[in-house]
């Protein structure tokens, strides 16, 4: 469909409104489409479109850190008590939901956004997150589980309905109070992200959370709202008719659609589209595939665009104790995972990668653009090439004098395949025997999660995304290796049961500081210093565009393009 | 013929059922801890262990196989077994959706995807199997057959691969858009976008398809060409197009029939590899991407559902062939 | 002028491997209008495929025609395809051997009929059905109605060698070539085409040409003569002339091997208590009420049973005929009798123990190996009863290794006796059955049979796949193997001519019963039941006094079925 | 794929000729089979020497050359004097991984197709010769194993090989060779059964009955060698059904694991990376290897079914 906008295209680079703005997913379906759901940098993607929150970052044309000034969205402005631990958040005039829902949005639809967080049928991994900045919440979750069963809606509705979370109210329709349990310098920042958004409890209580039939019947409370939707096949966004701009400073909502392809299933189609011009922007593409990065460089395409930020590429090591294989048991010493840091050559990881432009190697635990980042490299190498000689040596000293052997299981996408290979090549040198097995991009998740699996090391290819830029270090620091924040167990992402006490002491500090930078420095030396997973490249981020996309903006939390800030030509 | 079809339908449905009793414990075994796998990611014990109740994990095998039999437990307001209209074949927890459900709105993709498919290889074998058989050993003859070995010769990954690279992406990087690299259009919508975007595919599944069944085709005329009834109706003075399509090819059908429904069924049961390559969303894609992401219950689902179409298929034809034989039968 | 006349014809096969076969070697003949003309000669002599070259139908691509061949004075050797076509239908009929193999499977024979027409002038469809029905009448359809939209299955063997003779005549061509058009038939079915086509002949005025490698068929209908061998013509002329004095030796041959006397089986004696029963000694093998009935319990109800209640005798050193039309339950007998297949009534026994009866559940019984050995069977077909991919050495070899702990020396004699004894030559113990001609094939069956020294043979059409020469050389065979041992034959066959040289005693099955039995001579000479005799009626070559059947004098007694 | 023989395969019954010799002798002539036979002797040809290109070339076949086959961006090089066909991705030399992946198809074909031959063979042997119940059950059985769907039953197998601790039960290869097996022994099934049933009505049969041997005597004598040449050629017809086969299972990541080179894996890596776009020899090489192989075999096939039935060639 054409462009009705006499404005669309134009001259030059000045964006348009008009247009359709067609995306190539490789996955064949979005993994989640709920805000409690929606934990992967594609489904936010996404659901910047068609959600608000509370406060958001408003997109930036230079890169991924510098969308780090965080506005109003919903909440036209706030007020913080002195104490720091109570957020007071007015609402904007004349917002309105669309889709299934198209009343105006009120206060109670934030609350009953948070409150259906713990329901047992729609599990929200950022669950730890709220359990540190919502009082009560953690209560309330535990009584929702007693009290209600899986795939009992009536129960579900019932509870909520019936209970309270003490730190989230709506004393009005247009105020939203929160209260934490201790203060949080990045309360903010995790409002940022869409789990609370709020929510139309006469729609959402009908369906099944995240069912085909919710995304069908969709309530949106962003600039579009989902008119046509097919797992497998597409999903269309339209802009919602009559939109308030003047109300979403953040989203210009430029294009009139937002189609998104679900028809590409190898990254080489999901290129050849953008390369034909059949798509303008890729989802769940986590690197365009280097030949195709080479073709836009050579060329000096401006088609091209990458920033730092994107993330990180780590051997995650299975610390749970309770699994015991002969690898498992072999990484819980020291030295074995000094060996494997040593023994990887992050040289030739960069170069399969795609070389500079894509990563470039990583010695500690968070990455270039996250607060508390100083360059550090507890076991550096001759230009990151490794040492297989001091490896060898380590592994004697652990016991291992005739090599060792692990299980490994990697994601089956191009990326992580060759860095599972190369690492399973180069280590070789040093004695190690890596095993792969592949798993599938779904069944990855729960593979690494479950104790009876016994995998010694997960490659990802890209193993994390920070939930936002700058200070998101409590995502690894004190969410992932935080014992405290996330206890071993399923539903922990990554399925860490990294357990360091002290680590935990300097998160709890950090949390309450005003000042956390250098405390989380100290927490990155420590764990970085102590391998919990053997850090291997810092990625940056890599999207090509077709030539029809004009107004390139980096989004923050998604780290991927922003949807409702590119604008296409004609 | 009555009794015929009615015990070769008690057949199938035990062929049926020993399909469904292996795949259930077949994926029982393969797919290990299945509420992991089926649960919403994130989730935590609990919601597994909810999942877990909810599809009587925890009981012996024999038993969950008892309740998918049956009507089964209802799971989020549908029913998961079999006894039940139209038959639930699970719940599918990783899509949230009930798996019949998700096959049949899958079924309309595939169905156009073999059906365009089988219209093209026929038509083509048809002509070129006749045009080689009617010269044995001619140019024309040579040449049919040379293509035809090459066309067999090909993965149909390949020709998928290579239809897709040079007539998607080659043309339209010189701005010839003629076709789509992907995706699908209802019939109802626009017959005319349906049959262009589904041209690649059918291609790419006839290249194949034609290659094996121009040497059917000649073959079988070739011996029903060596037979008297065609000297017969030589010896009438019969025009030699009718000798050979109307005579020769008329009995030389059997072999093409026989071969066709197997060929057909299993295209219908799921073009794996085409429907990847193409992103065509039906029952093949539904049934790897389910599988390798260990959503069992359409597993087990996609598997009995190739089974019935094989099944059906193989029925009609054997039912076809049965009448027609039932004409010719000699003793 | 002749209506079709062939001058010189020479056809040659090219190989793909090997060298060429010339089938032809100039071949000339000529049919006039209102005559018939019989080509006669062995198998393989090039009779059908220098009719088919003449006519441009020989379908195969490496054929290479030359000669000529005159219709009406054109030449039709080079002809245009379409020229052919033309006439092949409007001008030419053809009726082959096998009607069978000949009719569309898949199609109704009013549609077949109607392509005969057709193919060659556009009428209203109505105009084509009351044409075809028409036709189908005058070529003796019983209700053509009712049997228009039927398909060949349908039909009988007579009746779609009839519907072939309304496709060949439906335009009314001046010529019709018939290639071996009854020998696939009964001997009563055989009688009727040959008068249907008689008839028409005298209606229409045909010329015909008719084929066949049976000079007694072609007695009756041949008013001119050709004798064909290897591709060339060996004698042709008149009928008459030929039959009463063939001038070359190859026709006498023929005809001697066609002339079949009764059985002279030395010492017949009619028993006092017999009807007719020769014997030479004591009742050896006894079948009693014997029936049987294919197919599952519940299909039984619609077919009628394929024997039923048979009993007699056979004795010791006895040749006991079995004839009957096709269908009738000679082979399902003489499987009941070998052993080979249950009966689902009666009982056989040797020397008073039974071996085979009723109420098994088998698939195949199990004889136990004594008398296993005593019973033996020759089957029909010589190619295929034989082993293709084993040497004679081992297939005659089997039974001793079975039955008998022999040291290859020993063993090699017994062999080498073995092959004597069928007047083989024992170098052909280390041949392949495909390197054997047909005659040489059927002595090593019956080699085979003997070795475990039989009482009791059973041959099914053990000659009837042979030519002539071949058959009488293994009936001879067959008598010496009686005199000299004393076996006790149950020889099947549908051909009377046969049975009657050859057998003591014949017993003519109808419809699986035993309609009348009795010494060969006197069923021959006066058959007591009405289908007896219409079987020993239809014997062709009355019209030339080849046939006395039963002579008991056997001197002129020519059969031949 | 093609179930064309057990249509006519009745055919091969007639075989012109009994001798193993003069049979072969007129199989050579024919030039399909001379073509198939060069071709597939030029590769098993160079399967075998694989490990001598290897170590003439100085790479392994999972080695990677990173510094000398990668830029610094990663993009493999084209052909050169040291990598005669370029490398892929990671730095490994795409001929000597074609030359390994013939290995993996022949060593993946080959005994699948044979193991499916022989298990086929014998129940279509029992179906045919015994009929009744045994065909009955037998039939079922090959009903069943017919009606499962290839590739999510090989993938359910995959998952069901994973071991608790990760590894594998049987290695992989194994594995892929036992469910192409698995899958294809129904053809050979149906055409044994077939042609048994049509021997066992044999006259020859029948005699051999007569003279006492017992069932198993007759299969061994008079079934077994009058079906094995049609069961030869079928297997011939099967095998590059099997290449096929194993390539597409790789192809979709469940058939020979990466590392381990197999043409359907490397022809999936070139795809999935678009490296071919920049590289077409890393998709080029495995796929002029599979394509070649597999018109090699079936041109065999063609030629001796050409022999052994006379209506299928040319005269
Ligand atoms: N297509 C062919 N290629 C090679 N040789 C052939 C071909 N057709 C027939 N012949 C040979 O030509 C010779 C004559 O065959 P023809 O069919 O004319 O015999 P016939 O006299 O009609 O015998 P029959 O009584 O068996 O019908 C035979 O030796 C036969 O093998
Ligand atoms: N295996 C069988 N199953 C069912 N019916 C059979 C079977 N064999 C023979 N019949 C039927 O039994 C009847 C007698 O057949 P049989 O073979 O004994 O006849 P025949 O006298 O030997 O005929 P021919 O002269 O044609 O050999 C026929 O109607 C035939 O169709
Ligand atoms: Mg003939
Ligand atoms: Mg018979």
């Amino acid at each position: 469909s054409g462009s009705a906008d006499p404005n669309a295209g134009g001259g030059g680079d000045k964006p348009g409104y008009g247009g359709t703005l067609k995306i190539a997913s490789l996955n064949s379906d979005l993994d989640a489409l709920d805000t409690l759901t929606g934990y992967s940098i594609d489904s936010w993607q996404i659901l910047r479109a068609i959600s608000r929150q509370l406060v958001t970052f408003p997109g930036s044309p230079k890169d991924l850190g510098s969308d780090n000034k965080i506005q109003g969205d919903l909440a036209k402005s706030w007020d913080v008590s002195p104490d720091g631990k109570t957020y007071t958040f007015h609402l904007r005039d004349n917002v309105h939901f669309s889709g299934s829902a198209t009343r105006e949005i009120v206060a109670g639809d934030f609350v009953y956004g948070v409150k259906r967080f713990c329901d047992p049928n729609k599990q929200v991994a950022a669950i730890n997150y709220f359990n540190l900045i919502v009082s009560g919440f953690e209560s309330y979750c535990d009584e929702f589980s007693k009290q209600v069963k899986v795939g009992d809606l009536a129960a579900s509705k019932a509870f909520i309905d019936s209970h309270d979370i003490a730190g989230i109210q709506a004393p009005d329709d247009k105020t939203v109070v929160l209260t934490s349990p201790s203060k949080n310098y990045d309360t903010l920042s995790i409002l940022a992200m869409n789990f609370v958004s709020p929510i139309p409890e006469e729609v959402a209580s009908k369906y099944v959370g995240d069912s085909l039939e919710y995304r069908k019947h969709y309530p949106s409370s962003g600039p579009y709202e989902i008119s046509d939707y097919q797992p497998g096949n597409r999903l269309i966004l339209t802009k919602v008719k009559d939109y308030d701009h003047a109300g979403d400073p953040a989203r210009k909502a430029y294009v009139d659609e937002i189609d998104v392809d679900f028809t590409a299933n190898s990254e080489d189609a999901v290129v050849q589209k953008i390369q034909s011009g059949e798509a303008d922007l890729s989802l769940y593409l986590t690197t365009p595939p280097i030949a195709t990065i080479q073709q836009y460089t050579r060329s000096k395409s401006p088609d091209i665009h990458s920033s730092d930020g994107a993330g990180a590429s780590f051997a995650f090591l299975n610390t749970n104790p309770k699994v015991k294989t002969p690898g498992s048991d072999a990484l819980r010493k020291l030295k074995v995972r000094q060996a494997l840091t040593y023994a990887v050559n992050r040289a030739h990881l960069q170069q399969i990668f795609g070389g500079e432009l894509v990563a470039k190697p990583l010695s500690q635990i968070i990455i270039s653009n996250q607060l508390g980042y100083e360059d550090i490299d507890p076991y550096p190498t001759d230009g990151d090439q490794g040492d297989p000689a001091k490896a060898k040596q380590l592994l004697a000293d652990a016991g291992y004098p005739a090599g060792i052997a692990f299980n490994v299981v990697y994601r089956s996408n191009a990326l992580a395949e060759s860095e599972a290979t190369t690492l399973k090549e180069d280590v070789a040198k040093s004695g190690i025997t890596l095993n792969l097995h592949k798993l599938s991009p779904d069944e990855a998740y729960s593979y690494v999660q479950s104790v009876s699996n016994p995998w010694d090391i997960a490659i990802n290819g890209q193993a994390f995304a920070p939930d936002w830029q700058g200070d998101s270090t409590r995502m690894l620091l004190g969410g992932w290796l935080d014992s405290d924040g996330a206890p071993c167990g399923p539903g922990n992402p990554g399925a860490v049961c990294y357990d360091n006490k002290q680590l935990n002491k300097l998160a709890s500090q950090a949390f309450a500081s005003d000042d956390p930078a250098p405390v989380w420095a100290q927490a990155d030396e420590l764990v970085s210093t102590d391998l919990p997973w053997i850090p291997l490249l810092e990625l940056r981020k890599v999207v090509i565009t077709s030539d029809r996309v004009r107004n390139y903006t980096w989004s923050n939390v998604p780290v991927n393009p922003d949807v409702t800030n590119v604008a296409v030509q004609g | 013929m009555l009794t015929y079809v009615v015990r070769r339908i008690g057949r199938s449905a035990l062929t049926l059922l020993i399909v469904l009793l292996v795949t259930f414990v077949l994926t029982r075994i393969a797919y290990r801890n299945p509420a992991a796998t089926l649960a919403p990611r994130n989730a935590d014990q609990q919601v597994m262990d909810g999942i877990t109740k909810a599809l009587r994990l925890d009981e012996p095998w024999h038993l969950q196989l008892v309740h998918y039999l049956l009507r089964g437990p209802d799971i989020q307001g549908a029913a998961v077994g079999l006894l039940h209209w139209p038959p639930a074949l699970g719940y599918s927890f990783r899509k949230q959706t009930p798996v019949t459900e998700l096959i049949l709105s899958k079924v309309p993709v595939t169905a156009s995807l073999a059906l365009g498919a089988v219209v093209i290889w026929m038509t083509f074998s048809l002509v070129t199997g006749v045009l080689s058989a009617r010269r044995p050993g001619s140019v024309t003859d040579k040449v049919i057959s040379a293509v035809a070995y090459v066309g067999l010769s090909l993965p149909t990954f390949l020709t998928g691969i290579l239809l897709s690279y040079f007539l998607f992406f080659k043309l339209a990087t010189y701005g010839i858009r003629w076709f789509p690299s992907s995706g699908y259009v209802p019939f109802r919508e626009s017959p005319f976008e349906w049959a262009r975007h589904l041209l690649l595919p059918w291609l790419a599944i006839a290249i194949a398809e034609i290659g094996i069944f121009q040497r059917v085709v000649r073959g079988s005329m070739l011996e029903v060409l060596s037979a008297d009834y065609i000297r017969t109706a030589r010896a009438k003075g019969l025009a030699e197009r009718r000798v050979y399509f109307d005579h020769a090819l008329r009995s030389a059908l059997n072999p093409v029939i026989t071969l066709g429904g197997l060929e057909l069924a299993a295209i219908l049961g799921g073009a794996i590899v085409v429907e990847t390559i193409f992103g065509l969303d039906g029952v093949g894609r539904l049934a790897i991407e389910s599988a390798l992401s260990g959503d069992y219950p359409v597993v087990i689902g996609t598997t009995l559902f190739a089974s019935v179409v094989f099944i059906l298929s193989t029925l009609t034809v054997d039912v076809v062939t049965r009448l027609r034989d039932h004409a010719s039968v000699t003793h | 002028m002749s209506v079709f006349a062939v001058e010189d014809l020479r056809v040659t096969f090219r190989q793909r491997h090997g060298a060429d076969v010339e089938a032809v070697k100039g071949v000339s003949f000529a049919v006039e209008a209102g005559r018939t003309l019989a080509i006669v000669g062995e198998s393989g002599s090039g009779k059908s495929v220098s009719l088919l070259a003449a006519t441009g139908l020989l379908n195969t691509a490496g054929a290479v025609v030359q000669g000529r061949a005159l219709h009406h004075g054109t030449d039709l050797v080079g002809a245009s395809a379409e020229e052919l076509r033309r006439l092949r239908g409007s001008q030419i009929g053809f009726v082959f051997q096998d009607p069978q193999a000949n009719l569309h499977p898949l199609k109704t024979v009013g549609a077949q009929v109607a392509e005969a027409i057709t193919s060659h002038r556009r009428e209203p469809r109505r105009q084509v059905r009351a044409r075809v029905l028409e036709l189908l009448d005058e070529v003796g359809i019983r209700e053509p109605r009712r049997r228009i939209d039927d398909y060949p299955v349908q039909f009988s063997g007579g009746m779609r060698q009839r519907v072939m003779i309304a496709m060949a005549l439906a335009l009314n061509p001046g010529l019709l070539i018939a290639d071996e058009p009854t020998t696939a038939l009964d001997v009563t079915v055989q009688a009727s085409i040959l008068d249907l086509l008689r008839g028409l002949q005298r209606d229409h005025g045909t010329a015909i040409i008719f084929v066949s490698h049976d000079l007694a068929v072609v007695s009756d209908i041949a008013d001119d003569i050709v004798v064909m061998r290897g591709g060339v013509v060996v004698e042709s002329g008149d009928a008459d002339e030929v039959y009463g004095a063939p001038a070359q030796p190859y026709t006498r041959e023929l005809l001697d091997a066609a002339v079949r006397g009764p059985a002279a089986g030395p010492d017949v004696e009619a028993g006092p208590d017999t009807a007719g029963g020769a014997t030479l000694g004591d009742p050896l093998l006894q079948v009693s009420g014997v029936g049987h009935h294919y197919g599952h319990r519940r299909a039984r109800a619609d077919t009628p049973p394929a024997v039923s209640d048979v009993s007699f005798d056979l004795r010791r050193g006895e040749i006991l005929g079995l004839v009957g039309e096709s269908g009738s339950g000679k082979s399902t007998l003489g499987r009941i009798v070998a052993g080979l297949l249950d009966p689902s009534a009666g009982s056989v026994s040797i020397d008073g123990s039974t071996y085979t009866s009723t109420g098994r559940r088998r698939a195949r019984p199990r004889l136990d190996p004594r008398t296993r050995g005593r019973i033996q069977v020759v089957f029909q077909d010589p190619y295929s009863s034989l082993n293709p991919r084993r040497r004679v050495r081992d297939i005659l070899a089997e039974p001793f290794d079975l039955h008998r702990d022999l040291a290859a020396q020993e063993l090699e004699v017994e062999l080498e006796a073995l092959v004597n004894t069928v007047e083989l030559a024992p170098s052909i113990l280390n041949r392949f059955p495909a390197h054997l001609s047909g005659g040489q094939r059927q002595r090593v069956a019956v080699a085979r049979a003997l070795a475990l020294s039989p009482d009791v043979v059973v041959a099914d059409e053990a000659v009837s796949a042979l030519d002539i020469t071949t058959q009488s050389q293994i009936l001879a065979l067959i008598r010496r193997l009686r005199e000299e041992r004393g076996i006790s034959f149950l020889f099947i066959s549908h051909d009377l001519g046969v049975v009657s040289e050859l057998c003591d005693r014949v017993l003519v099955l109808n419809g699986g019963r035993v309609v009348e039995q009795g010494r060969t001579e006197q069923v021959f000479s006066a058959a007591r039941d009405p289908y007896t005799r219409l079987l020993i009626d239809s014997i062709p070559g009355k019209r030339r006094g080849l046939v006395r059947a039963g002579a008991p004098t056997g001197e002129e007694g020519r059969v031949h079925v | 794929m093609s179930d064309v023989a057990p249509a006519r395969a009745t055919l091969f019954l007639e075989a012109p000729e009994p001798e193993v010799a003069g049979l072969a002798r007129s199989v050579l002539r024919d030039r399909s089979v001379r073509i198939g036979v060069t071709v597939v002797g030029v590769v098993v040809l160079l399967a075998v020497a694989a490990p001598l290109v290897a170590a003439l070339v100085g790479h392994g076949p999972t080695e990677q050359f990173q510094s000398e086959a990668l830029d610094s961006s990663g993009v493999p090089i084209g052909p050169s004097s040291s990598f005669w066909l370029g490398a892929d991705g990671n730095g490994r030399d795409v001929l000597v991984r074609v030359l390994y992946g013939a290995r993996v198809s022949l060593l993946v074909g080959i005994p699948a197709t044979t193991i499916a031959m022989v298990i086929g063979t014998l129940v279509g042997l029992l179906a045919g010769f015994f009929g009744g119940w045994v065909d009955q059950v037998l039939s079922q059985v090959t009903d069943v194993v017919l009606s499962f769907p290839f590739v999510v039953t090989a993938l359910s197998l995959v998952a069901l090989n994973r071991t608790e601790d990760g590894s594998s039960r049987v290695s992989p290869v194994l594995l892929v060779i036992g469910i192409v097996a698995a899958f294809s022994w129904t053809y050979f099934a149906r055409l044994t059964r077939g042609l048994t049933a049509e021997l066992r009505s044999r006259p020859f049969v029948e005699a051999s009955e007569t003279i006492g041997s017992g069932s198993w005597r007759i299969i061994r004598r008079d079934v077994l060698p009058n079906i094995a040449p049609a069961v030869i050629v079928y297997w011939a017809v099967q095998l590059p059904t099997n290449i096929v086969a194993e390539a597409t299972l790789s192809f979709l990541g469940i058939g020979v694991q990466a590392p381990t080179p197999s043409w359907g894996n490397m022809i999936a890596d070139a795809q999935r990376t678009s490296l071919y776009q920049v590289q077409p020899w890393f998709l080029i090489g495995p796929a002029v290897g599979l394509v070649a192989t597999v018109v090699g075999f079936n041109a065999i096939s063609n030629g001796v079914r050409n022999v052994l039935d006379p209506h299928h060639g040319t005269r």
